[in-house]
């Protein structure tokens, strides 16, 4: 993967689409220093400080401490067999924002995202007996604790249902959207439609490079879709913020 | 306060209550353990009374000790014969000369260094333990034992010590070689890649190298020095004096604190992983190589002393594991307590069950808390 | 051969130097006495040194025969080797505690700095090298002011073995036995081989036998099967204490010396060896390597020379140590021989 | 065939040749080990004469090989008296007496244990550290070695012998005593949960119960009981002779084949857990049963006779997954030719490096193994 | 959960939907012999075996061998950091048919699956190196190779993209379909489109037992979806197999 570059506001929600292997994982995971780059280096010029437009921030120069208090990630998969309290996993959400004590503004915050995401009924349950689109739901919850300005998501909604997708994706939406703080989200998913329906911009990946990077009604076009996943599908607008994407592929 | 909130602070609460009444319960058995012993002048009550009266007078007259102290601390680094003052040298004492000496100067300090290395030894495991994610692990694998054997051997066979004090030079040498040794196997880990794998490769490699030269020596070593090796190998809590242990305890405070602030980064690695914890802002290897060098410190300054004990780090987090659970805000206090305690334990009884016969306190630790181990480990098993 | 350091200055003080070269200054001999291993014990009673002067001793004196006395003092620890209760040595009230200065199994610099503070005197004595055994009963003499019973002793000692050099002074080096001594462990394992540091080989050369292992490092050692059949021995020697054998002891079942040799005989390739061919394995008591030693002398080189000591009686010796010193009949096994 | 299968096929087979290549070279070395030895009178040229002699004339007269055996078979059964003949008796040898005992009696069995030995504890090595997932488990971990020691002990002191033939006494003890050791820990494992952790926690337990055990005897023990014991846990290749050897081979040759189809189920428990192994129709609590049986089998079979021989078990494995990878169908016979190799090598540099000293195979192991441990690892670190 | 009874045929695909916590995973994981029901029994009668219609076989009796050749199971999740490479995964599926060679037709087996799922490029990179898609679509092919009856898949399309959701699908739906095997499987997933597209029978879970079983049409009405989800949507017929949901919750 090579030389991308895009520049995302706050308040605004970016999926990133692009076929399995395309790189959206290994992109997130870049950001988040969980992975560093083999050759070359990864500058951000975050919009929530207030540095002059012109200065980039090597992310490697950055702390985990400082890097996990600005950037909160959801990882596709998270197996485990520790068996700890839902409640405390939230908790660790909180954990870069503490010193030593936990408060009881962080413990109200923890139980505000708990019953935020219908997880109250879950909190005193152990992590890893519950199932996998309730431990989907938890880790949302501890990187909503977390309280960051850049959500990081990898595969949000697989593992959730119907009700639950649409929950999730309203509740981000809803924070990031809130103009009294300068958040942002970037998801990598596979649900067109989702991102369609959700996000305020797509970054289509092909190729190790940005093929398209904008509002979704000009981006999820057919040729777009065509070329990148090698399906034939139509597109509806439903409204004038929201298209849907029928992949038209034969049974 | 939110109701989940609420509840989540009186679990915590409850959890609190069970270490402070573990704590009680500890510090009680070493008062009792102080009345305990097999002179046969000195009965518990006697012994309770000389305690209590000369702990008043200790703090009645605080001058008079300080001044004793000052004394002690001026005295031997100006002349090279430095005779120790007690430190309640020049006032009038409660029992005779023998039964202070028997309470002050054995039962004492081999209560504290009870607690103390239990302490050290079962928190640097449940650290070790966790940090490394392996339940074979405990505070004398991964270099420090071999270390400390290391730098014995060095002491005892080439005479090469680093520190001229003739009564402290091998423990002096124990701890330095066991922390050079911890140092190399963490820089080696390092170098090879940042899992918890990697380091127990590489300190199982060492562990070798170290035996290797150890008993490479001890083919050059005469009969007294290798009996000199083996006495310092075998764990025995009568070693260290007063002052020694005094230090050994300010050591361990200052740093326990350390330890307990990464139960946090200890649940997150051991939730969910490397990944999982460089997105919570812990960085692993960081933390696995602080983890390393705090408890070979604590492990080491403790084993410079004693002697090598295996069962308290080994098995003393897993006994708390079984009793309070995995999350290690509990789980580390209450492994040490429960060190410590145990440590009381088989030392008392193997000095009082068949007095004048000592048991070694490994033996004694085996024998007590060997069943005690399988008993908690098949309850659990029970109802699981 | 030995030098007394000891000596007792014009102000009536004692000085003594023990094996581990430290100094102790004594105003008069003590009077209690804590002792742990019975070499001390033996040392004691060959120096006629009052008994009731031992306030404490370990378990290692528990048979009535030989220690009536000492067997019913205060215990203060298990045996010799085993851990110290420091408590019991301080209820003893002892003024010093008599202790083993470079025995495999005691830490002798570790006690010593815990009981020096309170005023116990370590003293540090072996008694069971040769090298070292006049000495060491010199330096018990000087601090019991028993130094008369020692010249005697000592003269004693100067008469057995001046009797056995003179039987062996015109032997030619080439009869003197090539010896193999095995240590006991040796069944369970590589054959463990006495070495030139061990006691046993100043035994050997002075009753007249050469070590063949004499020359390799430590006390005892590892060696090779091949090594042995290749040095093809005149004598396999053993000691002794795997064999139950010793004062008022028998080898109860009278079988242990029997197996053990049947057990070497059937090594392979021994069959060929001189010493398997001749009938030539010897297993000694402990006793031989302790304070008994020069008594023991006579016994030794009259196996290896049996014909240079056919007029000397040497079992005399071993009945004169027992009647003599611990006053009481030489009972039970000795040696063992195939 | 399609060609993915093609270059599957060809990867196999290279790593196949890799695994000839090493049985190769360690036979190879045994039979230069066989020439090498202290003995004056036997340089190595005569050695091999004689080997290369002997072992005609054993093909060539394998009648009279067999009256011979048979003759020892029933002769040994009829009367207690029995004096073995040699396999060669009645035939005209090579060399004189002496140099065919020291060939054919004491180097050839001795390299005979150390290939047997090698392979037996370096294959239970990577079989338990493969179903138990853990780096720091050796064969002697779990139970073996303790039991072992436990059997020994009750031998030894207690005079309570399974077997009543006197030099197979403590051997048979220990063998049978570490079985059951580790039948009580894998019954006791399953009682609490089929996790590997579980059978771990209970192995830990179980080893300082019998820890406990063999000290509390040791107090009851005379001074040559206890140092029997030291030297029957004392790891050495001279014990077993020839018949023993080849009995331990057997053995050992019939649980192998077990062993390495062992490897697929492994595979799949370390790819993907317990529950990817149940859904490949792997048991996994089974599977640990089983290794964990053979393995303590093929261990105690070799510690009974040798003593505690730690680094080949323990290292050897990790020393094969740094050359070949993580496969276990290569790991396995890979683990098992290195330790027979490391063995082999171990022992011969022990006996002739400054004969006729013997240096304990045990510490040659660590001298030359722990370095070349050390190197592997930061080897595969560079370019990882 | 409790009663659940329900027959399947051969060449069926049925699918169970459900919502994050209903017990599909559960369901799954007790026919396979993963988890074992606390109390009461599984008894199947499987379709395949020529066993009579009234002969129940109960699921614990089953030798996990026997159960392996005639299931495959496909998990929510593989997490796993053993290198295996992944010609050597697929491999795994063939191991309950093996006692210790390995033939060529098994080899040729693998090789032919994993050109099939399209991963011939992956036959020698390591399982712990690929995406999460790739790592998804490694599994399944795993479990075709097992080439068992009944196929087990937990959401087999999580973390797909869309052509290959399509294709997985599609793939599944071939060996299913194809007459000369008696095969059918058994998919829990939430994408519910998927699920009306390509099975032939639906499951639809509530409060531990089942609330409908039946084609999709039958089951995927309206009312049932509010009443399971909580979510209003609206439901088109594509054509005569194949309904179309649409989640009509606004945004
Ligand atoms: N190990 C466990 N111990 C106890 N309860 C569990 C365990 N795993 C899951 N559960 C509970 O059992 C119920 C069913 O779980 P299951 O995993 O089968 O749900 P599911 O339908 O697969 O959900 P999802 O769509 O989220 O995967 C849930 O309420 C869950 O909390
Ligand atoms: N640990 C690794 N080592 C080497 N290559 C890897 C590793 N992990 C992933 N890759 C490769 O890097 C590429 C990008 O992987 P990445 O996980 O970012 O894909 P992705 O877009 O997230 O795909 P998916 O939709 O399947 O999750 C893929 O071709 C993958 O095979
Ligand atoms: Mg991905
Ligand atoms: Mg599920």
């Amino acid at each position: 993967m090579k030389d991308i570059s895009f520049s995302m506001k706050s308040n605004e929600v970016v999926a990133i689409l692009g076929i399995n292997g395309a790189g959206k994982s290994t992109l997130i995971k870049c950001l988040n220093r969980i992975l560093s780059p083999k050759s070359g280096d990864i500058h951000i010029r975050p919009h929530w400080s207030n540095l002059k437009e012109t200065n980039l921030i090597n992310i490697s120069s950055l702390d985990l401490v400082e890097i996990s208090k600005t950037m909160s990630y959801v990882p596709q998969n998270v197996a485990t067999s520790f068996p700890m309290d839902v409640f405390d996993v939230v908790l660790l959400g909180r954990k870069p924002h503490l010193s030593w004590r936990i408060s009881d503004e962080d413990r109200d915050k923890v139980s505000e995202t708990l019953r935020y995401l219908n997880l109250e009924d879950f909190a005193f349950r152990k992590f890893n007996q519950i199932s996998g689109g309730e431990r989907q739901r938890v880790i949302i919850a501890k990187a909503i604790a977390q309280d960051p300005n850049l959500f990081l998501f990898d595969e949000p909604t697989s593992d959730l249902d119907l009700k639950n997708q649409i929950q999730i994706m309203k509740c981000i939406r809803k924070i990031i959207k809130d103009k009294n703080n300068s958040k942002s989200a970037l998801i990598a998913i596979h649900d067109i439609n989702i991102a369609a329906k959700y996000s305020d911009k797509i970054l289509l990946l092909n190729n190790g490079s940005i093929m398209a990077y904008g509002p979704p009604s000009q981006v999820l076009t057919e040729e777009n879709i065509a070329e990148v996943f090698g399906v034939k599908c139509s597109i509806s607008s439903v409204d004038k913020h929201y298209i849907r994407v029928d992949v038209d592929d034969e049974i | 306060m939110d109701s989940i909130s609420l509840q989540h602070v009186e679990k915590g609460k409850y959890q609190l209550l069970i270490i402070l009444g573990l704590a009680v319960f500890t510090l009680l058995s070493a008062v009792f353990a102080l009345g305990l012993g097999s002179s046969s002048n000195l009965d518990m009550v006697t012994s309770w009374k000389i305690v209590i009266s000369d702990t008043k007078k200790f703090f009645l007259n605080i001058d008079t000790v300080a001044d004793n102290l000052w004394y002690n601390l001026t005295a031997c680094i100006s002349s090279s014969s430095c005779e120790d003052r007690s430190l309640l040298h020049g006032i009038e004492r409660e029992g005779t000369n023998i039964q202070n000496a028997i309470i002050w100067d054995w039962r004492f300090p081999r209560i504290l260094t009870a607690i103390v290395g239990g302490i050290a030894l079962a928190v640097a495991g449940a650290l070790m333990q966790g940090c490394l994610g392996n339940p074979l692990v405990s505070p004398l694998t991964l270099g420090v034992a071999s270390g400390a054997a290391l730098g014995a051997a060095f002491a005892i066979v080439l005479g090469f010590t680093i520190l001229s004090i003739p009564e402290l030079a091998i423990v002096a040498n124990a701890f330095f070689f066991s922390l050079v040794v911890v140092t190399i196997i963490i820089q080696l880990g390092k170098i090879r890649s940042i899992s918890a794998e990697s380091y127990i490769l590489v300190g199982i490699a060492i562990t070798f190298i170290c035996g290797a030269i150890v008993s490479t020596m001890q083919y050059f070593a005469t009969d007294a020095q290798l009996s000199q090796l083996a006495h310092w190998s075998f764990g025995s809590l009568s070693r260290p004096s007063g002052g020694n242990v005094i230090l050994m305890g300010l050591i361990l405070a200052s740093l326990l604190p350390t330890a307990l602030k990464w139960s946090w980064d200890l649940n997150t690695l051991s939730m969910g992983g490397d990944e999982f914890a460089i997105s919570t802002g812990v960085n692993p290897s960081k933390i696995r190589k602080n983890i390393l060098i705090v408890s070979a410190l604590m492990t080491s300054i403790v084993i410079a002393f004693t002697g090598l004990i295996g069962f308290v780090g080994l098995a003393a987090p897993h006994m708390s594991r079984l009793i309070v659970g995995n999350d290690f805000r509990k789980l580390i206090p209450c492994s040490g307590l429960f060190g410590a305690f145990l440590m009381i334990f088989a030392d008392t009884l193997g000095r009082t069950l068949f007095a004048p016969i000592v048991i070694p306190v490994g033996v004694m630790l085996s024998i007590i808390g060997g069943p005690f181990f399988m008993y908690l480990l098949l309850r659990r098993g029970g109802h699981h | 051969n030995y030098a007394l350091k000891q000596n007792t200055d014009e102000t009536g003080e004692i000085i003594i130097t023990d094996s581990n070269g430290v100094k102790h200054y004594f105003d008069e001999p003590p009077s209690r006495v804590a002792i742990t291993n019975t070499y001390a014990g033996t040392v004691m009673r060959m120096l006629d040194i009052n008994e009731s002067h031992i306030v404490g001793v370990s378990g290692d004196f528990s048979d009535e025969k030989l220690w009536p006395e000492l067997s019913k003092k205060p215990m203060i620890q298990q045996s010799a080797h085993s851990e110290i209760d420091f408590e019991a040595i301080l209820d003893s009230r002892a003024d010093i505690y008599i202790v083993f200065a470079n025995n495999g199994m005691v830490d002798t610099g570790g006690i010593r700095e815990k009981l020096e503070p309170v005023g116990v005197k370590v003293v540090a004595l072996d008694f069971y090298k040769y090298d070292s055994l006049r000495y060491e009963i010199d330096v018990l003499a000087t601090m019991f002011g028993k130094e008369n019973q020692r010249d005697i002793l000592f003269n004693e000692f100067d008469e057995i073995e001046s009797l056995v050099e003179s039987k062996l002074v015109s032997l030619e080096d080439s009869n003197r036995p090539q010896i193999v001594m095995e240590h006991h462990a040796s069944l369970t394992r590589d054959p463990v081989v006495l070495t030139g540091t061990s006691q046993w080989t100043d035994l050997i050369q002075r009753a007249g036998g050469i070590n063949v292992f004499e020359d390799l490092p430590g006390h005892t050692t590892h060696v090779d099967m091949e090594a042995i059949l290749d040095k093809n021995p005149d004598i396999l020697m053993f000691d002794g204490i795997t064999f139950d054998i010793g004062y008022n002891r028998y080898d109860d079942t009278g079988t242990t010396c029997e197996t053990h040799m049947q057990h070497i005989e059937s090594r392979s390739g021994f069959e060929e060896l001189n010493a398997i061919k001749n009938d030539k394995m010897l297993v000694l008591s402990g006793e031989f390597a302790g304070p008994m030693m020069i008594h023991g002398l006579p016994t030794l080189a009259k196996y290896l020379h049996p014909d240079l000591f056919e007029d000397v009686d040497s079992e005399s010796y071993l009945d004169a140590y027992f009647t003599k010193y611990h006053d009481v009949e030489r009972i039970g096994k000795f040696v063992c021989t195939t």
